[in-house]
Formats: structure tokens, sequence, C-alpha cells
């Protein structure tokens, strides 16, 4: 997909649901560290305005009543993000955000009710897994510490997609120990493999539990996610 | 249908009367006495009603004059709290209070109780007190941006503990998680005085323009009265003055409907609201909390001074048949009534729909000066307005204070000297559980502003980053927080204690390199009808009242819990506290844990005491308070370790700084690495004393007392305080590597971690 | 021996759950979906061959740990 | 018409909510109590009188809705 514009900042959008509540943090981050101002996309819309890359954040949209991102998956404006996906379209999914790119199949298996059963708040250490996306090639090499906190992110997919998906470099994220080893004791809430975030097919859509928006400042505990949302823009330059 | 509404005003006079109640029948008396109106109060209803009253009128007196409502006995001792200060812009009375930030910046917030409904059902208990302390917040406009919360559980071996504790931990972390509160701070313990009646006291701090304060009345004649929000149902009828109700376990299995929260209707109501009240939309806005429509609307109109008409049929209802008594007195969370003039509600009404909340209008804002409500052609409720809020019964009830006489107490001391510091250690370290149980549930970095939060283990401290605030200072601004009261020595003396609560609070704050502003408080007391507990009651505010007067901290807001008592046996005295603070620069924000390797001072007075009684040591091994006193308290020494401590932060010279509290300077040290696997430490804090001395060292408790930890190679002695009160002694320093070793004493990590996980199971 | 336990809200407990997912659905264009209500549903296991004290230690367990009598109500029968 | 939909996980899916259930009760000296399933019940009420409309459209929402088919199982009943 070619950008919208070849000067100046890229155009990024960000959907706001009801009961999305990481927007603000979304919006901050890019603006201190990217100076890109968000457009703000509501549910409700039926068309995307252009743009070059889509941000789904976090949050419990219709509360997370059914499962998580369930209902979000089927509002209004869903089918023009899926026309913009099926067009190469970047999108980052996070936490919720990710639970509505499973939920709509954009991206393949399901969040499902953490395994120890309750809510989890922490930062974890995120290994970067094999994989020669253009998210692989800018991330490899590092430990990145980045805040979690859902109640239901613990990944799910039967084996023979599993296996598909790490054939074709599709598991980006996963949950490790501090030396970047991904390890079942580091692993907070049961995921399968460890996994913490996977692209679509084409590299172009990731889905993250952690909150890579937060990891925003040194001061904040981490400054981890600058790296992440970099590569997230790299995928629209 | 202003018109329509009109007209139905016009006719008002015509219309039929609600049945008066019968006052010979039988069942009269029984029924003043379901609804808690005494003989007197009752003579005082009739002279404002001049009749007797329909019964949606008794429902509407009892509910406002609830203790929970009405304050009737805690009223008059509350004015000699100190309220005032230049850093305040609203004092107690309205729905938060808020305190000056910086610039044009303000903070509100304040503290609520939601303990009965809470023992009752845990999860729905703490959620809906979570929610209600948000709404009084964001009701005035203020954006909140943290949320604290107090409990307060029965003995970890009592057989309901676990259940309340799970379920009430749960409740909190996943109401405030789905609106996107962060939840930073807070406090636990479980004492044998709560195993009937729990504390669940929930704090919210939001952050507000001061020119954008909204104090919302239903102003305006013909305004309309908008009614926003969850569909009522049955919910919590009589939950104000069940909120007054005291337990007896016989009750336990006979229950009104519970109130569910709903936190995703929360949320949407929160960005309705305060967009509504930004894009300034309507002329009052008023939180249903306790006592549901009743209350909002009656305050609303006496705020006014004016009367409102209200027609019931068309209250978004949930359930079918409801009466007008139902309807007035239910306690369906999440909703809002709001006043409008009429020019601006089409905006309202579409501001509401795009934020999918249901709404309906209600009624009228008159001249009357009356509430006249009507519902199925029936006038239910016509009664004036004003009289109803200014003849609230107060009560001057008798008391008997509390004359605390320590003495010496040879059983702990003895037990001290027979037993190894080190399992002394264990037990009292893991004594309230690890707290990561709680805060791992609670969302602590929502709103990216968290620079110290639970796992720094003090108090929280935000980032605001805020253009309303001065601009050489809004750069790296920040907010501190923190709750606590500790029950033990409020138990012991309740004056003392309660000044300790304020003093806990004022001392993690400056912990963190933050100077103190101004104080929320939570009362929970017992029955206020027993002069023991109204004494208790009466002397906790004095405390309360010196310590912020000597702190400068005023109070700005609160709430009082009373009737909490099972059984006829009150809860000891909880004057829950939780303060606010401002940190000129969250660069050099102090967490109360290690981070790095560097040296370790003891900040603490010239004279120093160390006390045992009501310690937690004593709690530990003795299982009881004992006899002897609490730490006495030297004002002037804690202003000077406060000041000393955001001098040295702002300096940078400073890693890490935690105040000595509950379990003594031992506990407060070993703290300070115990959840790090990379650090240990060594230190000498009583070589060459006996061990019944060293042990009072090591866990007795004191005031004016913290562990500071300064960056490697800066020596702090060389500026030693310049002060004849305090002095400051190198005690060791923190090192890489687990080795953790106090006066010789080698304290391994891993014992220690394992009592940790022990401690899991509660 | 499987059982099936039901547990519900009463009848007068406001179910947020059912309440979203109806509003949601029905705006999706499923209007005659008039109510939805959500309740949990587990099927226990019980070892050994009497179904009487099978079926007295379901009942124990349901009351006790299913489900929450201040809010819920649970029913439960032989699969 | 009302309906009831059962939403089950797949044999294959770990279900960790039933085993902390389970866990926990045997702790507690339920030991018969072997194993413990966790799945979602909804009661649809569907306007309308045309039973085979009603319930055509049950399944549509049961299966793109109320159960997730990478992981989840439905079936559905007529009440
Ligand atoms: N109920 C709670 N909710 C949130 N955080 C809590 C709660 N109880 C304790 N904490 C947090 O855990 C940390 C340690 O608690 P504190 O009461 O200060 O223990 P200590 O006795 O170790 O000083 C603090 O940061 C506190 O805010
Ligand atoms: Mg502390």
């Amino acid at each position: 997909m070619d950008r919208i514009s070849s000067v100046g900042s890229p155009r990024i959008g960000l959907v706001q649901f009801p009961g999305s509540n990481c927007d603000a943090d979304c919006i901050d981050a890019f603006k201190r560290l990217f100076g890109i101002e968000l457009l703000l996309l509501w549910h409700q819309e039926e068309a995307l305005p252009p743009i070059d890359g889509l941000i789904l954040p976090g949050g419990f949209s219709y509360g997370d009543y059914l499962r998580g991102g369930a209902l979000a998956s089927c509002s209004k404006i869903m089918p023009a993000i899926k026309a913009f996906a099926g067009k190469g379209g970047s999108i980052l999914g996070i936490c919720n955000g990710f639970q509505i790119l499973t939920e709509s199949h954009l991206l393949p298996g399901i969040l499902l009710r953490n395994a120890q059963q309750n809510f989890v708040c922490k930062n974890v250490d995120l290994a970067v897994a094999p994989g020669n996306s253009g998210y692989h090639s800018r991330l490899q090499g590092r430990v990145y510490r980045v805040p979690i906190a859902h109640g239901e992110g613990r990944y799910h997919i039967d084996q023979d997609t599993l296996k598909k998906m790490e054939d074709r470099g599709q598991i980006l994220f996963q949950y490790a120990d501090d030396s970047g080893l991904p390890n079942e004791s580091a692993n907070p809430n049961g995921s399968q493999s460890q996994i913490a975030g996977v692209l679509s097919e084409n590299g172009r859509i990731l889905g993250m539990m952690p909150h890579p928006e937060r990891a925003s400042d040194p001061l904040l505990g981490s400054e981890d996610g600058r790296a992440i949302l970099g590569a997230f823009l790299a995928t629209v330059l | 249908m202003q018109k329509e509404l009109l007209q139905q005003y016009e006719k008002l006079k015509t219309l039929k009367r609600a049945g008066f109640l019968a006052e010979e029948a039988d069942s009269f008396q029984p029924l003043l006495k379901k609804h808690k109106i005494n003989k007197d109060e009752y003579k005082t209803l009739r002279s404002i009603v001049e009749r007797a009253p329909t019964l949606a009128e008794l429902g509407v007196f009892s509910a406002m004059w609830s203790e929970h409502c009405s304050y009737k006995s805690s009223k008059i001792h509350l004015r000699k709290l100190p309220t005032t200060g230049p850093q305040v812009v609203v004092g107690p009375g309205e729905n938060a209070g808020v305190v000056r930030l910086s610039g044009k910046l303000c903070a509100a917030f304040k503290m609520e109780s939601h303990n009965h409904p809470s023992y009752i059902e845990p999860y729905q208990g703490a959620a809906t007190g979570v929610g209600g302390i948000l709404r009084d917040v964001f009701c005035m406009g203020a954006r909140p941006v943290a949320n604290l919360n107090s409990l307060r559980f029965g003995q970890r071996k009592h057989p309901r503990t676990h259940y309340l504790f799970a379920n009430v931990v749960k409740g909190v972390g996943d109401y405030g998680n789905c609106v996107g509160i962060p939840t930073v701070a807070g406090s636990v313990s479980f004492d044998k005085t709560y195993d009937g009646n729990i504390l669940v006291n929930a704090m919210t701090v939001g952050l507000i323009h001061e020119d954008r304060i909204f104090k919302g009345y239903a102003s305006g004649l013909h305004n309309l009265v908008v009614y926003v929000g969850s569909a009522t149902g049955r919910d919590g009828i009589h939950g104000a003055s069940m909120a007054s109700d005291s337990f007896s376990t016989q009750a336990s299995g006979e229950r009104s409907t519970v109130q569910v929260g709903d936190p995703f209707a929360e949320k949407l109501l929160l960005e309705a609201t305060l967009e509504v009240l930004e894009r300034e939309l309507v002329v009052g806005l008023q939180d249903m909390g306790a006592a549901g429509l009743t209350s909002s609307s009656f305050e609303m109109a006496d705020r006014a001074g004016n009367g409102l008409y209200l027609n019931l049929d068309y209250v978004p209802s949930r359930a079918a048949h409801m009466s007008a008594y139902e309807l007035l007195l239910s306690e369906s969370q999440e909703r809002m009534l709001m006043c409008v003039e009429p020019s601006k509600w089409s905006d309202l009404q579409a501001c509401l729909k795009r934020w999918e909340l249901p709404f309906a209008i209600i009624g009228l804002v008159t001249d009357s000066g009356r509430m006249q409500i009507v519902k199925d052609n029936i006038l239910e409720v016509d009664v004036p307005v004003a009289p109803l809020a200014e003849s609230a019964p107060r009560y001057e009830r008798p008391y008997v204070l509390p004359k605390p006489a320590p003495q010496e107490d040879r059983r702990l001391r003895d037990l001290l000297k027979s037993m190894p510091p080190i399992e002394v250690l264990a037990a009292v370290l893991f004594e309230d559980g690890d707290k990561q149980r709680i805060y791992r549930q609670y969302d602590h970095h929502i709103g990216s502003k968290t620079v110290l939060g639970p796992e720094q283990q003090g108090a929280g401290l935000l980032w605001l980053r805020s253009e309303w605030a001065e601009p050489n200072e809004a750069a790296y601004l920040g907010l501190a927080v923190a709750t606590a009261c500790n029950e033990r020595y409020c138990a012991q003396n309740p004056a003392l204690g309660a000044a300790h609560a304020v003093l806990h609070c004022y001392r993690s704050i400056a912990a963190t390199g933050a100077e103190a502003l101004a104080v929320t408080d939570c009362l929970n007391f017992g029955n206020p009808e027993d002069p023991i507990v109204m004494g208790q009651f009466v002397a906790s505010i004095d405390g309360i009242g010196e310590a912020c007067r000597e702190l400068n901290t005023p109070v700005v807001s609160g709430n009082v819990s009373l009737y909490n008592q099972t059984d006829q046996v009150s809860i000891a005295p909880t004057p829950m506290i939780g303060m606010v603070g401002k940190h000129k620069d969250v660069r050099h924000a102090l967490p109360a844990v290690a981070t790095k390797p560097g040296p370790l001072y003891l900040l603490r007075p010239r004279k120093q005491t160390h006390s045992l009684g009501a310690s937690l040591v004593s709690k530990v091994l003795l299982g009881e308070a004992g006899t002897e006193g609490i730490p006495a308290i030297h004002w002037q020494s804690e202003r000077e370790a406060a000041a000393y401590l955001q001098r040295q932060a702002e300096r940078g010279d400073l890693l890490a700084a935690r105040d000595v509290g509950a379990g003594g300077i031992l506990t407060a040290l070993v703290k300070m690495v115990l959840h790090l696997e990379n650090f240990g430490l060594s230190a000498h804090l009583a070589e060459g004393l006996s061990l019944e001395e060293a042990s009072l060292a090591y866990f007795g408790e004191c005031s004016a007392t913290y562990i500071l930890q300064a960056k490697p190679g800066t020596d702090l002695s060389k500026e030693l305080v310049a002060s004849d009160l305090l002095e400051l002694v190198p005690i060791g320093s923190v090192h890489t590597g687990p080795a953790l070793q106090v006066d010789g004493h080698e304290l391994s990590h891993l014992r220690l971690q394992q009592s940790a996980a022990a401690s899991l199971s509660i | 021996m499987k059982f099936e336990v039901v547990v519900e809200l009463k009848e007068e407990v406001l179910d947020t759950q059912g309440r979203a997912i109806q509003q949601t659905l029905q705006r999706l264009g499923h209007e005659p979906l008039s109510a939805v209500k959500v309740s949990k549903r587990f099927v226990l296991d019980i070892a050994g061959e009497d179904e009487a004290l099978a079926s007295a230690l379901v009942k124990t367990v349901a009351s006790a740990h299913l489900a929450n009598p201040v809010a819920e109500t649970f029913t439960f029968r032989r699969l």
C-alpha cells in the first residue's frame, strides 16, 4: 500500500470503541515519542478517512461482557477496517485491540481467560521470536520490558495452525525471562508457547497483549515501547 | 416535552394524593421503626409536612435523615476539623474536596466506605463502592486519575476471610480496571476486630482546572430535569439506612436485592459527564448515590433554593410495577440527574446518544420551593425542600472520652528475650500477607502517569504533565497519594492513633520527596449510641484535627461510617486517612525499595524511643496489643524530617526512602530489598546490645524515623541535618547479590520468600 | 456420574452482561432478539456409584461454592 | 420464544477455570469430585411466532457471536 502522503508524518488513525480506555495513552505516546497526532475514529463511522496505519487501543470495549473484543468486532467500523487490512494496511492492536483482531479473524487464535484466573498487572520481558517480517528485523536482538494488564490474555491456537505460524514467522513476541529466553515460568497467563504478540501472514497486522504505549518514558519504568511503536510506524513508511 | 410537563404541573392541584399513613394503626409504629424515624424526628417531620406523610414521603425522610445522608451523630464534631488553607479551593460539603497543585491545576478527591454491602456481597459491594466514589469525583468535572483502597478483614484464619478477601479484591480490581483508572496505592490488614464487619474504603483522585469546578444546582425556572444512565431496578432499596444499620449474624441471611456494578456503563457515564460539563450543556448535575433519586433531586433543588416537579412515569425502569417508593429509593448504580436549559436540550441529547446512554426527561424546576412527585397521576410526594434539609436531626450524643493508661508489659519483652530475631522477623514481615496478591490484580499503570506504584511499596506518585500547571513546574510536576490507619494504635489510644494515621500518610508522602497538601477521611466506627464508641469518635476527631493543624494539611472531604458492629460488638475505631501531596520534580521521585547499590542511613530523632504497645510484633507474638503505650509524636521533628527529605530529594542525592512504621526499623529495612532478587544489604542496627534491647530496636515502633538510601559516592553525613532534633546515622549499604545481613544475622532471601509463598493462602 | 449445575442470576438482579450483549446484537440488526440472560453452567464428574450420595455432594458444592445465594440461584440434574 | 445456547470449550482446550474449581473443592474435602467443566449458558428471548425463523436466528447469533470457533463449540435448544 502506498503512503497517503510522502511528506510529513504518516497519518495514523486510532479507533475509539465504547469502553476503550487506553486511547489517551496511545495519543500521548505517539505525540511525545514521534510528534504524531493520531486521528481519532469513532466506532460508528462506516468509512475510514485516508490513513497510513491504524491502531486499536486497549480497554474493555462493551465491557468485554461476552469475550474480550467479541462485541467490538461487530461494530459499524469493522467492515472498513477489514477492507483496509485487505489492502495490506498496517494495524496495531494492543491488549483489547488484539482481542478485537482475533475476534474479527484478522489474526489467528483466541485470547482466553488467564490460566491463573485473575487479572494480572506487571512488567514482563518480551523476546522476539524467529521470523523475517519488518517487525522482526527491526526488533530482533534484544529484550523489551513492557507492562501487561489483562484478565483474558491466554493465547490459544490449534497445533497445526501454530506450526504454520511458526514456520511463516508470524510469532513476534514471547514472554521471556530477563535474559531473553522464552520461559514457562515467565508466562503470566498460560499462553500457548508463551505467545505475547502475533502477526498476520503479510506481516502488517500486529496484535499484542503487552502495552508498548505505556512503556513510553524511563520515568514510567521503561521506554522500550518506543522501539515497538517505532517498528509499527516503520511498516507504514 | 417542557410544554407537556408544564401542563401537567398546572393541573397538579387537581390530582389525587397518595394515601396518608394512618397514625393510629397498629402497623404505624413498627413502620416508623423500620424507617429508623424516632418519636422526635417524627414530630419534626410532621411539622414540616403539616399532616401525616405518605409512604413515599416517609421513605424520603428516612433516607434523607439517615446517618449516612445526614451525618446526624457526627456533624457537630466534624466542625472541629481544620478545613481551610491557601491550598484549599473547595472544602467539605461538596461531592469532593479540591486543592490547588500548581497554577490552575487542582486535585479533587474523596474517600468513601462500602463496608456493609461488601460484607454481604463482597464482589459487588466492593465494585459498587469504587463506582460510587468515582462518580463523586467526576460529577464535579474532574477526570479521575488514581484510585486507592483501604481494606480491613477479619483474622486470616477466620472461615469467611478468604472468601471476603478474594472477592473484595476482585471486585475493586475489575471495576477500576474496566473504567480505566489506575489503583496506585492502598492498605490492608487482618484483625479479629473485623471478623464480622469488614471495611472497604475507596478513594479517588481526579484532576480539574480551577475555573471549571462544577457545583451543580437545579436552577432556572422551568429548566428540565433529566435522568441519565442505567434503568432503575429494585436494587439496594434502603441502602442508605442499611449503611447505618448494624449487623447481627442472624440477619445475614435476609437481604434486599444486591446492587450490581456495571463498570462499562460507568465508563460511558464518565466520558459523557465530562463532555457535558466541558461543553457547559447543563446547569446542574448530581450523581445518584446513596438514596438514589431522592437525595440527588433534593440536593440539587435545595442548593438552588428551588422546587422540583418530577413525574416518575418517565423514569426508565428495569422491573415491572415499581412503586413511587421504590423508584425514589432504589440505589441502582451508574445513574446521574442533570438539569438543563431547554435551549441546550438537543445538544445534550446528542451527546448522551453518542455515548449510548439511556436518558429521559423526568421533570421541571419550579418556584414552589416544594418537591412534588407524581406517579400514575397520583401525587406521591409533596413536601417543602429547604426545611427537610435544614431540620435534619442533629445529635449531641453522650460520650465518654477514652483515657489510655499505658503500663509496662513484661510478657512481650520476655518473649523477645528468648526468640531469635530472624524468626520474629519472618512472622512480622508476612503478617498481612504478600500484598502482591492484591495489587497484581489492579491495573496500576493505565493512564501512563504512574512513577511510583505499589511495586515501589510506598505512596503512589503520578506524573501529571498538565498545561494548567505553572509553566516552570508543568513538565515534571507530581501528585503523591497515600492512605493509612493503624487500627491497633486507634484501639489503644483513639486520639493519638488517629493522629498517627494522618502522620503515616504524611510520612509516606514525604518519603517520595513530595510535600503533603490536604486530607480526606473515612471515619469507620461502631455504634454511636454507645457512649464509649462516641467517645472514640470524638477523640479521633481531636487527633485528626491536631495532626492536620500541625502538619498544615486541612481536611477537605470525608465520609462517616457508623454502626460498624456485629452482635453488639463495635469494631476498633478506624479513622482511615487519605492524603494528597505535591512533588515538584518526579525525576527525583524516591521509591521505598532499593533499585541500585548505595549507602543506607537512618534519619531519626536524636532522642529516639521504641514502643511496643499495640505494635505489629505484639500482635504477632502476643496475639494482642499489650498494655504499653504507642509512640509519642513530636510535631516539629516530623516536619523537619519531611522537609529534610524534600530538600535532599530535590538535590538528587537520594535513591530511595522509606518511613518506618508498623514492624519497626528492621522490618522496614528488610522490606527495601525483600522483593528484589538481585540485591541484598548489609547493615548494623543494634550491634553490641542484649537480645531484648536489640529486639526492641529492631521491632519497636517509633516516630519521625526513615531509612534513606543515598546515591553511591554521596556521603550524606557530610550534610548532616543541622537540627537539634534529628540525626542521620550511616547503617550500611545495599549491594548486588542476594546476601542479606543485619548485625551479623544472615537473613537469607530464600527463607523469607518461602514464608511469602506460604502467606499466599491468606 | 455426571451432573449439570446451572447457576443463574436472580430474576431481579441486573444482568449487565446479558444487557450489553442483547443491546449490541440488536443494534447489529438482530431485531427479534428481545432479551439475553447469561448464566454459568458446570458439569461435575463425581466418582462412585451411589447416586444419592453423589447428588447430595453436587447440591452441597453448588449451594456453598458455585452459586452465591445473595444474587444467584441454581438448579442441577444428572446428565 | 426462549432458547438456551450452551457454549463449551473444545475438548482439546484446557479448561483452566474448571480445573481451578475442581482442585479447590477437592482440597476442601469434596474428594469424589473428579472433574469440573465450566461452560457459558445464554437464554435468548426471540420475538415472533415462527419457530424456524427464530431458531435460524439463534444459530446465526450463536455461531457468529456467542461462540468463537477457534476454541469453543455450542449447542442450542428451544426451552
Ligand atoms: N489494598 C491495596 N490496594 C492497592 N495497593 C495496596 C493495597 N494494600 C497495600 N498496597 C500497596 O502495597 C505496598 C505496601 O503496602 P504498605 O501498606 O505500605 O506495606 P508496608 O507495611 O510494607 O509499608 C504499598 O505501595 C501499598 O500502596
Ligand atoms: Mg508503607
